[in-house]
């Protein structure tokens, strides 16, 4: 960040304060802006520096003449700025474009102010200083807003936030958090691409016998026998009656399960293959 | 939890957090199903800051939430614990923060037009680094410019809630006045066709904070 | 100065110093000739220890002076303003999860077959701790691998109350159809455009309750 100290030149418009230097040039104290035309060559940047623009200079040589914006003495001040321009042209060509812009408009409404108006024609035309007071005004309201920008509170400055340490801080690592959409996305893609490149065909039981199998297997254990209607629940009714069924089919199928039954229509127990952790 | 509890961690939190917060944010140190409700936060909060009345710092809320901070009252105190002299923002940079916050949205060619002179790229970097000012979009023209609006941070840096604590814009005295008071034009010629006219400038920031997406 | 303007000034500089102040440096806040005395600066040190000894907050003497500090007892709410942003779950990870949602009960070496690559310990591990996934069983061959199943933690955090409330994965295969359904209920989708998005991730709920299928 290159934060410029304002220079001390802002004052300008408070004509009040002119007991600080306004500028050293060749080690003599300059006190105060040229109060005529002619400014030290070596001073000219100093003195553009203190200038937001051509605007603000306007403003400037208006104020400096206690002028109320609408009375400008266009003729006068076009004469004034017009000298400024001439110097800043031999200094700092860049920033006179923008002073040179203004100076053209100056020279316009000067003109225009020149030109007699034919008698008796009602002109619509408005007061060519119009536009030029119009955006004088304008730019001035925000100079003053940015001066009580500057006045307000702030932080660094007016305002000193509490700040305290938390000794005991604990390092917080929350878990990442998954959308449904990412999870069936996946399983989608992960179906898709085994089913292009393997010989793999993955089946596509109904997911409730395939929930069942789970809960069923964790239900077993591997070291004692536990009763084969133990597995089944009544008020889950046929349907969930169908389901257990098929999924101890399918755990047989695929030897996790065993099930013994000791006389023909004698009770059937059931227990895990394998001497499972769970 | 009891409300001494409630109290202690909402009162901790607001003293340790680096930037102000809000009832939301509050909510978020709590587990899920655990969170109190917003308005126990609030009533927490109002408390707090009744507590703190008489006290070296205050609770203040600002644009973001709330934040302790040392009462204006001992400012002139506390400042002495730093010995550096507290940054100083140039003109320029300050009138374009001023255009920002007082015609957002804006575009710089806008800016510029207003103050009559080039605003350097160096002005706009540092305010954005500062989180004073973004974008907020760009406008459908050539060269689709970038459209600037303040930040709750910069609200939150001038000890402001909102856009409308800024200090009032001065009066800009209307075009057809000034042609009546120049005296000479028929003092009844309506201005119908004033140059450069661009609809009208609000006296009141267009810009509302709230609308802020989260960030 | 009144004892109060003292204690508040001492209690400002306190909590606005990013160090710990002591007595020497409380004095500095004065001009030459107004410093109090350190005793009775000392005294307001006291003073404030006890007023904060109920709360959120305390004064807490470390070796270069005063500093006040979150206490302990809340550090565990306070800490979560430094919660770091959750990481996400790779591509494998998230297979994984779904393939031993779809294809319960099954081992480790079963979803290395589907999946084409070898599962890496890491995400298994990850998984159990997440309590998402668990062992149910061990499969009676060679290695007797473990078998795997989701949890009910599983079904809850995706708001599910059976496995068949997923969609079946003959409909999941038809990918356009189910994207375009995706997209269609993805409420986000359509601000592809806004103005002034800065390309960040929106804020979407991580569970569309639409999403579930109708029963």
């Amino acid at each position: 960040m290159t934060e410029q100290p304002v220079p001390e030149a802002v004052k300008v418009d408070n004509p009040q304060q002119q007991e600080m230097p306004f500028a050293i040039v060749q080690g003599a104290p300059l006190m105060e802006l040229p109060k005529d035309l002619y400014i030290p060559p070596q001073a000219l940047e100093v003195f553009l520096e203190a200038f937001e623009g051509p605007l603000d200079l306007l403003l400037y040589l208006i104020r400096r003449q206690n002028l109320e914006v609408l009375d400008i003495p266009i003729a006068e001040i076009t004469h004034q700025y017009m000298e400024y321009v001439e110097l800043m042209k031999t200094v700092n060509l860049e920033l006179a474009a923008e002073y040179l812009v203004m100076a053209a408009m100056l020279a316009e409404i000067k003109s225009r102010m020149l030109l007699p108006r034919p008698a008796g024609v009602e002109e619509d035309e408005e007061d060519p200083r119009a536009e030029l007071v119009r955006r004088l005004q304008e730019y001035e309201r925000y100079k003053k807003a940015a001066e009580d920008i500057e006045t307000l509170p702030r932080v660094d400055r007016d305002i000193f936030p509490a700040a305290v340490d938390v000794p005991h801080r604990q390092v917080l690592r929350p878990h990442p958090e998954v959308e449904l959409k990412e999870l069936l996305l996946a399983v989608a893609e992960v179906i898709r691409r085994s089913e292009r490149f393997a010989h793999h065909q993955v089946t596509r039981e109904p997911l409730s016998v395939r929930e069942r199998m789970s809960q069923v297997l964790s239900k077993l254990h591997s070291d004692s026998f536990s009763d084969f209607t133990s597995l089944f629940r009544v008020e889950e009714g046929k349907r969930g009656a169908v389901v257990t069924l098929l999924a101890i089919l399918e755990l047989i199928k695929q030897s996790l399960i065993e099930l013994i039954q000791t006389d023909p229509f004698g009770p059937i127990h059931v227990k895990a293959v394998a001497a499972g952790t769970a | 939890m009891t409300p001494e509890e409630l109290r202690n961690i909402v009162e901790a939190a607001l003293f340790a957090a680096s930037e102000p917060l809000n009832v939301e944010r509050l909510q978020l140190l709590f587990e899920e199903g655990e969170q109190p409700a917003k308005d126990t936060l609030q009533q927490t909060l109002v408390q707090l800051q009744q507590e703190y009345q008489e006290r070296g710092v205050e609770l203040k809320e600002v644009a973001s939430g709330y934040r302790f901070q040392a009462r204006h009252e001992v400012s002139q105190w506390v400042s002495r614990l730093w010995e550096e002299k507290p940054p100083r923002y140039s003109r320029a940079t300050l009138e374009t923060l001023a255009l920002v916050a007082y015609r957002q949205p804006i575009t710089r060619g806008e800016i510029e037009d207003i103050r009559g002179v080039a605003v350097s790229s160096n002005i706009v970097k540092t305010l954005q680094e500062r989180n004073w000012i973004r974008v907020v979009g760009h406008r459908d023209v050539p060269g689709r410019p970038a459209i600037y609006a303040t930040t709750r941070q910069f609200l939150d840096y001038f000890n402001l809630k909102s856009l409308d604590q800024l200090p009032p814009l001065a009066e800009l005295m209307d075009i057809d006045k000034f042609n009546e008071e120049l005296d000479l034009r028929d003092p009844g010629a309506e201005g119908a066709s004033r140059p450069g006219d661009d609809g009208g400038v609000p006296d009141e920031p267009r810009y509302d904070p709230a609308f802020e997406p989260a960030e």
